[in-house]
């Protein structure tokens, strides 16, 4: 006689302590499999692009900020090189620089985060969360030095950056790229060969390089999927191409795969950064850029490889002060595309980590 | 670096497969007729030389006598991209084939269109608001949304 | 139970989207006005300067060292609220740490980001799940007066204080977690000054 | 990884959270150890230059919230403008320094204060009077680089040698 | 009289019938009562600031050290707290069941320290059947964590209250297969027997013995790694997820009150129990559990989570069948009649032992149902 279960549907969220934010997951569970899932979004909606169409173009900066709040500048960035390329602005040199330390400081303290959070829905009780936000806040450090806010820094502008960066931020900058290298050692050596974190996370929500390209995923998700593709090195934006780094790749494409590829590219980071810190020139940091911005009639799309995959800014000008139409490609939106197929069978813990490993922020999902 | 493909080399491909479907090209994108956007996309997807297996965006502007949906695809194998668009000229019930079936990725962005806009995807499996609650009067990115 | 095959998924029902709408539409009516700021005992202390009872006194002590936060995190300022509780603020110095997952356990809502009329419900939910006696401290521009996201009106609700009453303010786009700290001072402050057995009210009866 | 199956991973891990026990903790403990922000840092209040200001609105034009209310009135004998009100509210501030780098007189300031809680939500709008600078609310350098060469160097992080091995 | 002599030394012998005592049993019983009741509650608020503070920094943060001195009494002030707060139950909810569960979970606990030894003899009941009572004892608190899981009418109590039952069945059986080891050696069930036969710490002769009980005893309680009932990041706050107030209170002392047993049985059976040069014994034994309480501790900061269907394969392909070896081994060892005469050649086969089995069952039978799902 065949045993029959029936399914039952269980909310997790929008409140819930893994849920990274306001995202809900209407779950339907065999015992403790996952047969489906169906996310919900909407909770942390704010309407960014309709208040994006309100306000003039460096009005727009803070509202980035507040996207992916976690990689704050990097959407300035993304954004800024959408305006650059809509009114044909041209950047000094030294902002290009600075732009790229900046940036990729930035993507060394998302990924962190990343990581943390990974590792915390795996169970590890916040220590390496806490271990990792250590480091995030000696970076933040950095980053309220140059732009005087924590967290929101909206410090890009368009042509170039607000402020020069204070005289004691190289030799900061330095004393911490010499620090960052043992911490990484430590944090590997924290749990990276950890018996109970491989049997968790290795072969767990295999994704395949042909569903991450169908699903538009994009980011350290795509390459762990062993897909070479980073927008810094394919399609190089800024000065990108003026530095030597490798584009890490994984072979598996599972939970624990993601979690790799992340680390690997944090020391990528650290090798751009140390590079851009021995170019770096003088000079003015901030393009001869008129108050109001009136770009031509016409239509941009400024994208940067932001820690969780292609953020782009497709700007449609009309002559006016504002935008006529800013629409956000949101990495986080379309990651999850592949979250249904990729947790359907797992059990509820394995939810869990895949959607950990995926790596969201509700700001960026909602706008 | 990526390479922004002419529409208009583009759009002579496509003229000869589906011949009237190219409303108009320009330097980096394509209009399309509503009509053939599904083989056209498919045509994109598959044909030698082309092959856009990489769904950017798809987003659309509301320019009051018309909605112009824009899909933004590109191809990781030869590295270059083109802009496609649409124009969906029916305001009060406005519609365009869903492309989910070729581009999975397109799936919630379709839904945030219909959300935001207004714009029905025919054939998307499930196309019901997704950032708005059900009951919601209005689609704020309209334009005229007050 | 059979997996069905991949492209092949469970779709929830509208019914109950259309329920959801509903609660949303009926809260959003009902809240126009924001809730008055609980702040009698700012009064009371000004004229009656009761002392305390040693009762009391002990219980505001337990009280005011061990607020547990509920999870209620939207937004952004929820970085800088675990910032506070990471290693370089560190609210576990207050007996903080313990964030409880279930609000049946917690003390303390921090509403650390914007709230959205989708949300809303949810949060009011929270609050009132939370066990007597709870704080409210409003964290953030967003959560006082929808800050940056308050002229999205169809989405954004103005503030906290339109669906639960806040206890303090704490300024600031996200404030920093000194700042938090300070606002946290600032209910220990107030609760200390609560009267939890009226003696007025016992003689009457 | 080739020990992967071993323990030897667990024991790794077991021997970075035990050192940590020894080493000194990075906390500040806040209300008595206090920090040196950012000499930019972008305070949440905002302080006016009674002197300075014209009263030309640039600040309210160039704010992305509108949270600036200013109302002037024409002062005919000395050609310029008296500001009648002025007032920011703190709640809805969001403190982007966009009407600092505005204001084409220096007339405005960040604050470098941060201590800024309230039990009322109607104590956090900002009048006319409580915006001037006093000693206990000091100017931030925020936009301007004399008045941050006045300030303490701000305490980082990587300055402190904690992580003794 | 006994009970001066213990408070005034420390030292002194206890018997099962304390002949000397006006009254007879009574004394006794009411005494060791208070004591274990007191001991009880004072090692729950020590473990709970142990756990807080260690835990703290071994996160590189400091944790409580505001509320007195040392933030010792912060403890006291969650107590305060919890035990006035307002006391919630679900509509939904089943009333009664609700209401009795944190009862029937916390009465075990406390039971658990009638036949643990402070010192020689000191103990509230000396049974000869010591173990088997701490074994069946220990399993009833179960019920009343199912009971709240049912009561609370909450899909995640639910989940965590039968992931408790399926981890407390499972983990039962190499749990006692361990504690047969200590037995065999020490000829007796009475746990005061067992600490009496202890010349050398058992750790030493049952290393193997020693891993099992601790991985199991880990499980049964719900420590971290085999924290899943009340997995935070899982199933919100497992079966208590519903309960506020002074049953909330209840089931998070019955939490730490089963971790200070477990401890106190650990230290018992492997560690010696109250023996020790110098200090008096009570405080050795103090001393020990609190070192047994911070390994819990200290593994529960480092490790990550593990999943359910690899709780079941840890218990019943690792742990189970190595306690079987463990105890082959041992009575062979009992045959031969080695522990008396050749201690030390005992150690070093032990440990060997030990060593050449963890690392055999790692390679080959921990790999089975690893990584993919058991259903």
């Amino acid at each position: 006689m065949a045993v029959r279960t029936e399914p039952f549907v269980l909310n997790m969220g929008p409140v819930h302590p893994s849920t990274h934010g306001v995202f809900r997951m209407r779950v339907t569970l065999d015992g403790e499999v996952v047969v489906d899932i169906e996310p919900v979004f909407g909770y942390l909606h704010r309407g960014i692009e309709k208040l994006a169409e309100q306000r003039t173009y460096a009005g727009i900066i803070p509202l980035t900020d507040r996207l992916d709040y976690i990689s704050s500048m990097n959407n300035n960035f993304a954004y800024c090189l959408a305006v650059e390329k809509l009114a044909g602005i041209k950047v000094p040199e030294r902002a290009e620089y600075i732009r790229v330390i900046i940036s990729e400081l930035q993507r060394i303290a998302a990924l962190l985060i990343a990581v943390g959070a990974f590792l915390n829905d795996c169970g590890a009780f916040f220590t390496p969360f806490l271990y990792m936000f250590r480091e995030r806040e000696r970076i933040v450090d950095l980053f309220e030095m140059v732009s005087g806010q924590r967290l929101t820094y909206n410090y890009l502008r368009a042509g170039g950056v607000s402020q020069d960066l204070p005289e004691e931020f190289l030799p900061a900058l330095r004393k911490f790229m010499d620090m960052m290298p043992r911490f990484m050692d430590e944090y590997d050596r924290l749990l990276q060969q950890n018996e109970i974190l491989i049997a968790r996370a290795k072969g767990v929500g295999i994704l395949p390089a042909e569903q991450a390209i169908n699903c538009s995923i994009s980011g350290p998700v795509l390459r762990a999927s062993g897909v070479k593709w980073d927008i810094r090195k394919d399609d190089p934006y800024s000065i990108y191409d003026r530095f030597d780094f490798d584009v890490p790749t994984q072979p598996a494409g599972d939970c624990y795969d993601r979690y790799r590829q992340r680390v690997e590219e944090m020391r990528q980071s650290l090798r751009i950064i140390e590079q851009a810190m021995k170019q770096i020139p003088s000079g003015p940091v901030r393009a001869e850029v008129p108050h109001l911005i009136h770009p031509p009639v016409g239509e941009a799309y400024g994208r940067i490889e932001c820690p969780k995959g292609e953020l782009g800014f497709y700007l449609v000008s009309d002559n006016s002060i504002a935008p006529y139409r800013c629409h956000i490609r949101p990495p986080s939106l379309i990651n999850l595309t592949a979250l249904r197929d990729m947790v359907r069978g797992w059990k509820v813990a394995d939810l869990i980590i895949i959607f950990g490993s995926i790596d969201i922020t509700v700001g960026e999902i909602d706008r | 670096m990526t390479v922004a493909l002419s529409g208009k080399e583009v759009a002579g491909k496509i003229e000869e497969k589906f011949p009237g479907s190219v409303v108009e090209s320009g330097p980096d994108n394509l209009v399309v007729k509503v009509d053939s956007l599904l083989d056209i996309a498919r045509f994109l997807k598959e044909a030698d030389g082309l092959e856009f297996n990489y769904l950017n965006f798809v987003t659309a502007v509301d320019y009051y006598d018309h909605f112009a949906v824009a899909y933004r695809l590109s191809s990781l194998k030869h590295n270059h991209s083109l802009t496609v668009k649409a124009r969906c000229y029916d305001r009060e019930n406005p519609a365009l084939p869903s492309v989910t079936g070729l581009w999975q990725g397109a799936d919630f962005q379709e839904r945030e269109i219909y959300d935001l806009f207004g714009i029905r995807f025919e054939g998307h499996p499930n196309l019901k608001r997704i950032f708005l609650w059900e009951g919601f009067e209005g689609h704020p990115l309209r334009k005229d949304f007050i | 139970m059979e997996m069905k095959p991949a492209g092949q998924y469970i779709y929830s029902d509208i019914e109950l989207d259309r329920e959801e709408g509903q609660v949303i539409a009926d809260l959003k009516a009902k809240s126009l006005e924001p809730i008055p700021d609980p702040d009698q005992w700012l009064e009371e202390e000004l004229q009656q300067n009761i002392l305390l009872t040693t009762v009391d006194a002990l219980i505001n002590w337990g009280r005011r060292s061990s607020l547990w936060p509920a999870i209620c995190f939207p937004a952004c300022c929820a970085f800088e609220l675990i910032a506070a509780n990471g290693p370089r603020f560190d609210l576990s110095r207050f007996g903080m740490e313990i964030m409880r997952a279930s609000p049946r356990q917690a003390d303390l809502m921090i509403t650390a980001g914007t709230l959205t009329w989708k949300m809303a419900p949810n949060v009011r939910r929270i609050y009132h799940q939370m066990a007597e006696p709870k704080w409210v401290i409003a964290m953030g521009a967003c959560a006082i007066s929808g800050g940056i996201f308050a002229s999205a009106e169809y989405a954004v609700v103005p503030g906290y204080n339109r669906i639960i009453p806040v206890d303090v303010y704490v300024p600031g786009c996200p404030p920093r977690p000194e700042a938090l700290i300070y606002g946290i001072q600032m209910l220990q402050k107030k609760i200390a000054r609560r009267k939890n057995i009226d003696m007025r009210k016992m003689l009457e009866r | 990884m080739k020990f992967e199956r071993y323990g030897i991973g667990i024991a790794k891990g077991l021997t970075v959270t035990i050192r940590h026990l020894l080493r000194h903790p990075t906390v500040n403990q806040y209300p008595e150890q206090r920090l040196n922000i950012s000499r930019r840092f972008r305070g949440n209040e905002l302080i006016w230059n009674r002197e300075k200001c014209t009263g030309c609105g640039t600040c309210a034009k160039t704010c992305p919230q509108g949270a600036i209310e200013i109302v002037t009135a024409t002062d005919m004998a000395e050609n310029k403008y008296i500001v009648d009100k002025y007032e920011i509210d703190t709640g809805y501030c969001i403190q982007c320094g966009l009407c600092v780098e505005a204001c084409p007189y220096e007339a405005l300031y960040f604050s470098h204060n941060f201590e800024c809680a309230r039990y009322r939500r109607g104590e956090l709008v900002q009048g006319k009077e409580e915006m001037l600078e006093t000693p206990q609310r000091k100017v931030s350098g925020y936009f301007y680089p004399d008045k941050a060469q006045k300030l303490p160097g701000q305490t980082l992080l990587v300055e402190k040698i904690t992580e003794k091995r | 009289m006994m009970i001066v002599d213990f408070i005034a030394t420390g030292q002194g012998h206890f018997q099962a019938i304390p002949p000397d005592w006006p009254g007879g049993f009574w004394w006794h019983w009411l005494f060791f009562t208070v004591v274990v009741i007191g001991f009880v509650l004072t090692m729950v608020m020590g473990v709970i600031y142990i756990e807080r503070r260690g835990m703290g920094r071994m996160q590189s943060r400091l944790g409580p050290n505001r509320t007195g001195p040392f933030g010792l009494l912060q403890p006291v002030a969650d107590a305060v707290k919890v035990l006035l707060k307002e006391n919630i139950v679900p509509a939904a909810a089943d009333k009664l069941v609700h209401w009795l569960a944190p009862v029937v979970a916390f009465a075990p606990a406390l039971m658990i320290f009638a036949v643990i030894p402070f010192s020689n003899g000191a103990l509230l009941a000396d049974l000869n059947i010591g173990i088997l009572y701490i074994v069946a004892i220990s399993s009833v608190s179960t019920v009343g964590v199912f009971m709240a899981g049912w009561g609370s009418s909450n899909k995640y109590s639910l989940l965590g209250a039968m992931r408790n039952v399926a981890a407390v069945v499972s983990y039962e059986i190499p749990l006692v297969l361990a504690i047969v080891g200590v037995v065999l050696i020490a000829g007796s069930l009475s746990m005061n027997q067992i600490v009496v036969a202890q010349n050398i710490p058992f750790i030493l002769l049952q290393p193997l013995g020693f891993l099992l009980f601790f991985a199991a005893g880990c499980a049964e309680i719900n420590r971290s790694p085999f924290d899943l009932m009340e997995a935070d990041s899982e199933i919100v706050a497992g079966f208590h997820t519903e309960y506020s107030g002074m049953k909330f209170a209840m089931f998070y002392l019955v939490e730490y009150a089963e971790a200070v047993a477990i401890s106190a049985i650990i230290c018992t059976l492997f560690l010696g129990g109250w023996k020790g040069p110098l200090l008096p014994p009570w405080l050795w034994f103090i001393i020990k559990v609190m070192l047994v309480f911070f390994a819990m501790v200290w593994t529960r900061t480092t490790l990550p989570r593990i999943r359910i269907d690899q709780l079941m394969a840890f218990a019943w392909k690792f742990l189970f069948p190595m306690a079987i070896i463990n105890l082959f081994i041992t009575a062979l060892q009992v045959l031969a009649g080695w522990p008396t005469q050749l201690m030390w050649a005992m150690i070093i086969v032990n440990f060997a032992v030990t060593a050449f089995m963890v690392l055999i069952w790692s390679r080959f039978f921990f790999r089975l149902g690893w990584g993919r799902i058991e259903v």
